[in-house]
């Protein structure tokens, strides 16, 4: 079967309980900024994926793979996969 | 003795590892490239500082899944030592060699200076030309050098004694959970630290308190060998 | 988006190109027809003042540029200077100053591409780097933001890259608001025999490109790099350039094995108007022509135009002559690196820059008119007015000296700038021996027990702004000191001439007399210029920045084991002034700080007395009477005592000759140094002094923990780092959370 | 009126056409770790802010002007702000 191209975002977040440096300081930023309200802020990376697979479920499959072997530190962080197109 | 320095595109202190072990031991290291499945007999296995694949995604990230990277885990496995310095720190968690992780610095800067150390076990053959206890100045130069485990994880690396080095009270530089500079696996024969004891060796570095590391760790290979 | 190549040529698209009438009839002359979109393309990044310095070059020409040591002076990509032993040290600045004001990470990351690419490019390993950056006043609200993103953007690039940061200067002023200036330096090490240049030779030989593939980035970067700002820049922004340090490093590494191979005949980076500029410099550089098939260069984005791909800025990239037999090993090399390596073209011989794509030619034009045949203009100028000398009297003292140090010590301008240089890696490669903070940085020459360099980055900005001769030779002048102070014998130096808009007669007048400054100054010191940039058009709405004509210098020191350092003094050792009583209070920081007002004229430089001077200083710390030194330049000898102090940790006692106390203490004369010597050694110090007839003064001793100036000054060091560090951290403070996000 | 708690999740990417040397780098990772078919890698960023606002509405707007004066590089960066919660 002819494979077909998908693009899919992958959201890579920290775990709770992990130290987020970045959000920690935006946090301090938006208040300096008189952004008041904001309770918290973490800071977390996406990567929009173009690939080819033979099916929807076989692209998913893939990239959570990809997540576990590279995009994400699954010490640290947890990711989560969504096909897009 | 034979010590192994393994390079990775973007490693930019594997220069300077190279020139202390060879000023230090004596003789000049062999080389390993990040593609290379296999590493030649080796004793000591060294992960070099710097930003391979320009740190991009995490610092050490891409490195640590190098085909490299299989043979220096085995190597571990068969008690070879392995020392991985700040970028080689950074890979060595991220393969899952370490305990831990580096997160970006706490002050969110780059951050290059002298910082002063407190060596915390010294009996191991990294440190042992330590005393316990003592202070040593030592430089960094890092972006992620904020050392975090989780609450279990850090227990027991203090637990197990696998803290190597800490910062110096009052002297963290990056936020790194218990002062940690540098951790030791649990069977004592990996070590990485974000420190760079190979710009601190010589009088023209204006110190010399990073050589006894390179001298415990090639010291005590000879006496091994002898 | 994609402009075809058969648009039509309008006056009003010959003006957005950035020429006027004359130079387009020129330009229809020398095409011997209409130019093609793309041939017009072609022609005004040729053209433009970044490329072509059509302003500058008439005044260029007039600095000395050779000497014994010169190896390649201005003309190539970097100039290489003879460092004996085989050995020749490669170094220039430059600047990225409109796009680090754009988006001041990028565009200084990019920055510092540039400069190490233009080093690397001639074989040359990088072992230094040096950064002078200006902003504007730090309550603009702009200013915060934009050195916290210049100053992270240049250690991104550097730390990444791998080169050791050990210079440079940070300066404010409200004339830098609109237009802030970042200009890097950069220097390599190499063997003498194994320089590379950019002229081509030879026909039908490959041309290929290496490195990163080709984007959209900056297209009409260089046009717009010449352009005066006005308030429509938010509009006009261009794709900007992003910079990968990764991959100038493995470009780094991938072309040196390759010049190790013998198969580079000729080899020019891609700068400004990349792909244009590189081709037709390499073909103009050897009379040969330029055949490129536009189909093979490696692209990153769809649907690229001939257009875009010759005026593209995208970095880290190469253009280069290659030796036909070594066409497998080279392109083994640049695999093994994972970079591109792709034949594009060829050398011709008949003299045609001639540019395929799609099966169409799209340009063909005469390569040397090109290269050569720029405008080149003698802007009408008028010689800058002149100020009347002040007498020290018609300042006013300041009512406690200590709280008038103490302020001056922290302010924008005089106070620490670790909080910059922390950031970046200045220990890598293992050979640094002094860091930022000091006169001068040094580093070891690798594979030599003794010998060093040292790195300096200079220049007065508002002695220019009163007197641009002066000012000139002024800049010239401290470079020489903070290299001398070190114990390092000034080699060569580069320039980077920013300046405002060069139409405007007075803006014009400035240029010229500060080169003529400077080339005086040059030759009387002999640190002849060997490379160096022009960066015009530096204004905002009508206002231009203040003339900055940045020198960065280098010298040699044959054995570091007696170098000298700002704060290795120790206690008891004896403090000199080398030099006389200070009374030039006009456009000091005293003035500027403590009375509020920038008026008179720049203090004069007495080239023979600075040689004079600077010789017996080196001299003496070369046969090691020196245990400390640090040349007197901002704030008079009161601040020089004090960073000496702070940097040795030590006190001082001193009592200095006075007339006028605040001229004595914060006066700028020139040719000024303190010279710490060991007790021992004072008197020796003192009759080589008198014999080799220059100006000396016993000042004092080092000790305590007090700097004590006669009756007029008695603050403790430690109260002196407090002031002196927190300036920087306090200002930023705020700012590391407003950038959290970058 | 009082203010509702907003979990709000901003996407900031890089507009096309800008190099993305990250991108770059994780597809060369993903090749050499044997996952194939993938044409194109973009690295991005998200925020997971908790905020409060006295409407979904007015939630929107501050993360809106929050990405235009802090969270994104408009220079390099579009964004995008969606309320999760
Ligand atoms: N941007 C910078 N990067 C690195 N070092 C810097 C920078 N700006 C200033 N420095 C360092 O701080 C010190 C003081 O700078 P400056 O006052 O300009 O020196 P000087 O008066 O000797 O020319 C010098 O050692 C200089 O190299
Ligand atoms: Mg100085």
């Amino acid at each position: 079967m002819a494979d077909k191209e998908f693009k899919a975002r992958v959201t890579v977040t920290l775990k709770n309980g992990v130290l987020d440096p970045q959000g920690k300081a935006i946090e301090g930023a938006l208040a300096s900024l008189n952004f008041g309200g904001v309770s918290s802020v973490r800071q977390g990376k996406v990567f929009d994926v173009n690939l080819s697979a033979s099916s929807k479920k076989a692209a998913e499959d893939t990239l959570g793979d990809m997540c576990e072997k590279l995009l994400a530190n699954t010490v640290i962080e947890d990711y989560a996969v969504e096909i897009v197109g | 003795m034979k010590a192994t320095v393994v390079q990775f595109p973007g490693c930019n202190r594997d220069r300077d590892m190279i020139a202390a072990i060879t000023k230090i031991g004596g003789i000049a290291p062999q080389l390993a490239w990040h593609t290379d499945t296999e590493l030649p007999e080796s004793d000591l296995i060294v992960l070099p500082g710097g930003f391979s694949h320009g740190d991009y995604l995490r610092a050490g990230a891409i490195a640590a899944r190098a085909p490299v990277m299989n043979a220096v885990r085995a190597a571990a496995d068969k008690g070879v030592r392995v020392l991985g310095v700040c970028n080689g720190f950074q890979m060595l968690t991220e393969a899952g060699l370490l305990p831990g992780s580096l997160m970006r610095n706490s002050g969110l800067t780059f951050i290059c200076k002298e910082v002063i150390l407190e060596a915390v076990n010294t009996k191991n053959m990294f440190t042992e030309r330590y005393n316990k206890g003592e202070i040593i100045r030592c430089p960094v130069a890092h972006h992620d050098g904020n050392y975090f485990a989780d609450a279990k994880t850090l227990n027991q690396v203090e637990d197990n004694g696998q803290v190597a080095f800490r910062y110096a009270e009052g002297t963290n530089p990056n936020g790194s959970l218990n002062d940690i500079a540098g951790v030791f696996n649990a069977e004592g024969n990996v070590l990485g630290m974000m420190p760079h004891p190979e710009n601190l060796i010589e009088s023209a570095h204006g110190g010399e308190d990073g050589r006894r590391l390179f001298e415990s760790v090639l010291g005590v290979l000879e006496r091994e060998a002898a | 988006m994609s402009v075809n190549n058969t648009r039509p040529i309008t006056p009003e698209l010959v003006a957005e190109h950035g020429l006027n009438e004359e130079e387009y009839q020129r330009i229809v002359e020398l095409t011997e027809r209409e130019p093609t979109f793309t041939e017009l393309g072609i022609w005004s990044a040729m053209w433009n003042e970044h490329c072509s310095y059509k302003s500058s070059k008439k005044w260029l020409k007039t600095l000395p540029t050779e000497g014994p040591q010169v190896v390649y002076g201005p003309g190539e990509n970097a100039g290489v200077v003879d460092i004996g032993d085989g050995d020749v040290v490669v170094f220039k600045m430059e600047s990225h100053n409109h796009p680090s004001f754009i988006e001041p990470y990028q565009g200084a990351a990019t920055g510092v591409g540039g400069i190490l690419r233009d080093v690397f490019t001639m074989g040359a390993r990088p072992i230094a780097a040096m950064n002078a950056l200006r902003f504007g006043e730090p309550d603009h609200p702009k200013t915060k933001h934009l050195v916290s993103g210049v100053v992270s953007g240049v250690g991104g690039y550097g730390n990444s890259f791998g080169v050791p940061t050990v210079g440079g200067e940070v300066n404010f002023h409200p004339r830098y608001n609109g237009n802030i200036l970042v200009n890097a330096f950069a220097a390599g090490l190499a063997k003498a025999d194994s320089i590379y240049i950019s002229k081509a030779e030879g026909i039908g030989l490959p041309v290929v490109y290496l490195g990163a593939k080709t984007g959209r980035d900056g297209v009409g970067g260089a046009t717009m790099a010449s352009a005066e700002f006005d308030d429509s820049i938010e509009e006009k922004r261009p794709t900007v350039q992003v910079g990968d340090p990764f991959t100038e490093k493995c470009l780094l590494e991938a072309c040196l094995e390759l010049m190790a191979t013998g198969a580079v005949i000729a080899i020019q980076d891609m700068g400004a108007a990349g792909l244009t500029c590189s081709a037709v410099e390499m073909g103009a550089r050897g009379d040969l022509g330029v055949r490129l098939n536009l189909d093979d260069v490696p692209v990153r984005e769809e649907n690229m135009t001939a257009y875009e791909m010759m005026l593209s800025e995208s970095q880290e990239r190469m253009l280069m002559v290659l030796r036909p037999e070594k066409e497998a090993e080279a392109k083994a090399i640049f695999v093994k690196w994972n970079l591109d390596f792709a034949i594009v073209g060829e050398t011709t011989d008949d003299l045609r820059f001639s540019i395929h794509h799609q099966g169409e030619e799209v340009a063909n034009l005469p390569i040397k008119e090109l290269g050569d045949e720029a405008p080149e203009y003698d802007r009408p100028w008028v010689e800058p007015g002149t100020h009347s000398p002040q007498e020290p009297h018609v300042f006013a003292p300041p009512d406690d000296y200590s709280a008038a140090l103490l302020h001056l010590i922290g302010s924008p301008d005089l106070c620490s700038r670790r909080w910059v240089w922390e950031q970046y890696d200045t220990l890598i490669q293992g050979n640094t021996l002094q860091l930022p903070g000091g006169d001068a940085g040094v580093v070891r020459v690798e594979g030599h027990d003794t010998k060093a360099l040292a790195f300096s980055s200079d220049v007065t900005p508002r002695y220019v702004e009163a007197d641009a001769y002066e000012g000139g030779k002024q800049a010239v002048a401290e470079c020489y000191r903070n290299l001398v102070a070190t114990g390092a014998k000034p080699l060569a130096s580069t320039d980077n001439l920013n300046f405002g808009n060069p139409e405007k007669p007075e803006i014009m007048g400035t240029f010229v007399a500060a080169i003529r400054g400077i080339g005086e100054a040059c030759l009387a010191l002999d640190m002849p210029i060997v490379s160096g940039n022009v960066s015009l058009y530096n204004e905002t709405n009508g206002e231009a920045i203040l003339p900055t004509p940045t020198i960065g210098g280098v010298g040699l020191i044959d054995d570091w084991n007696s170098m000298a350092r700002i704060g290795s003094a120790d206690a008891g050792d004896v403090l000199f002034l080398v030099g006389t009583e200070a009374t030039h209070l006009s456009q000091s920081i005293y003035q500027r700080e403590i009375l509020g007002e920038e008026t008179g004229p720049a203090p004069e430089v007495d080239l023979q007395m600075e040689r004079a001077r600077g010789e017996f200083v080196l001299a003496a710390i070369r046969s090691g009477y020196a245990s400390a030194c640090h040349d007197i330049s901002d704030g008079g000898i009161a601040i020089a005592l004090a960073e000496m102090c702070m940097a040795s940790g030590e006190g001082a006692t001193c009592d200095l000759a006075i007339t006028y106390p605040h001229a004595a203490l914060f006066g700028e004369d020139q040719a000024r140094y303190i010279v710490a010597v060991d007790d021992e050694w004072a008197n020796m110090f003192a009759a080589n002094s008198e014999g080799s007839g220059v100006s000396f003064e016993r000042i004092g001793t080092v000790g305590g923990d007090k700097l004590i100036i006669n009756d007029l000054v008695d603050i403790s060091v430690e109260d002196l780092k407090t002031a002196h560090e927190s300036w920087f951290p306090n200002f930023m403070g705020q700012q590391q959370f407003a950038d959290a996000a970058e």
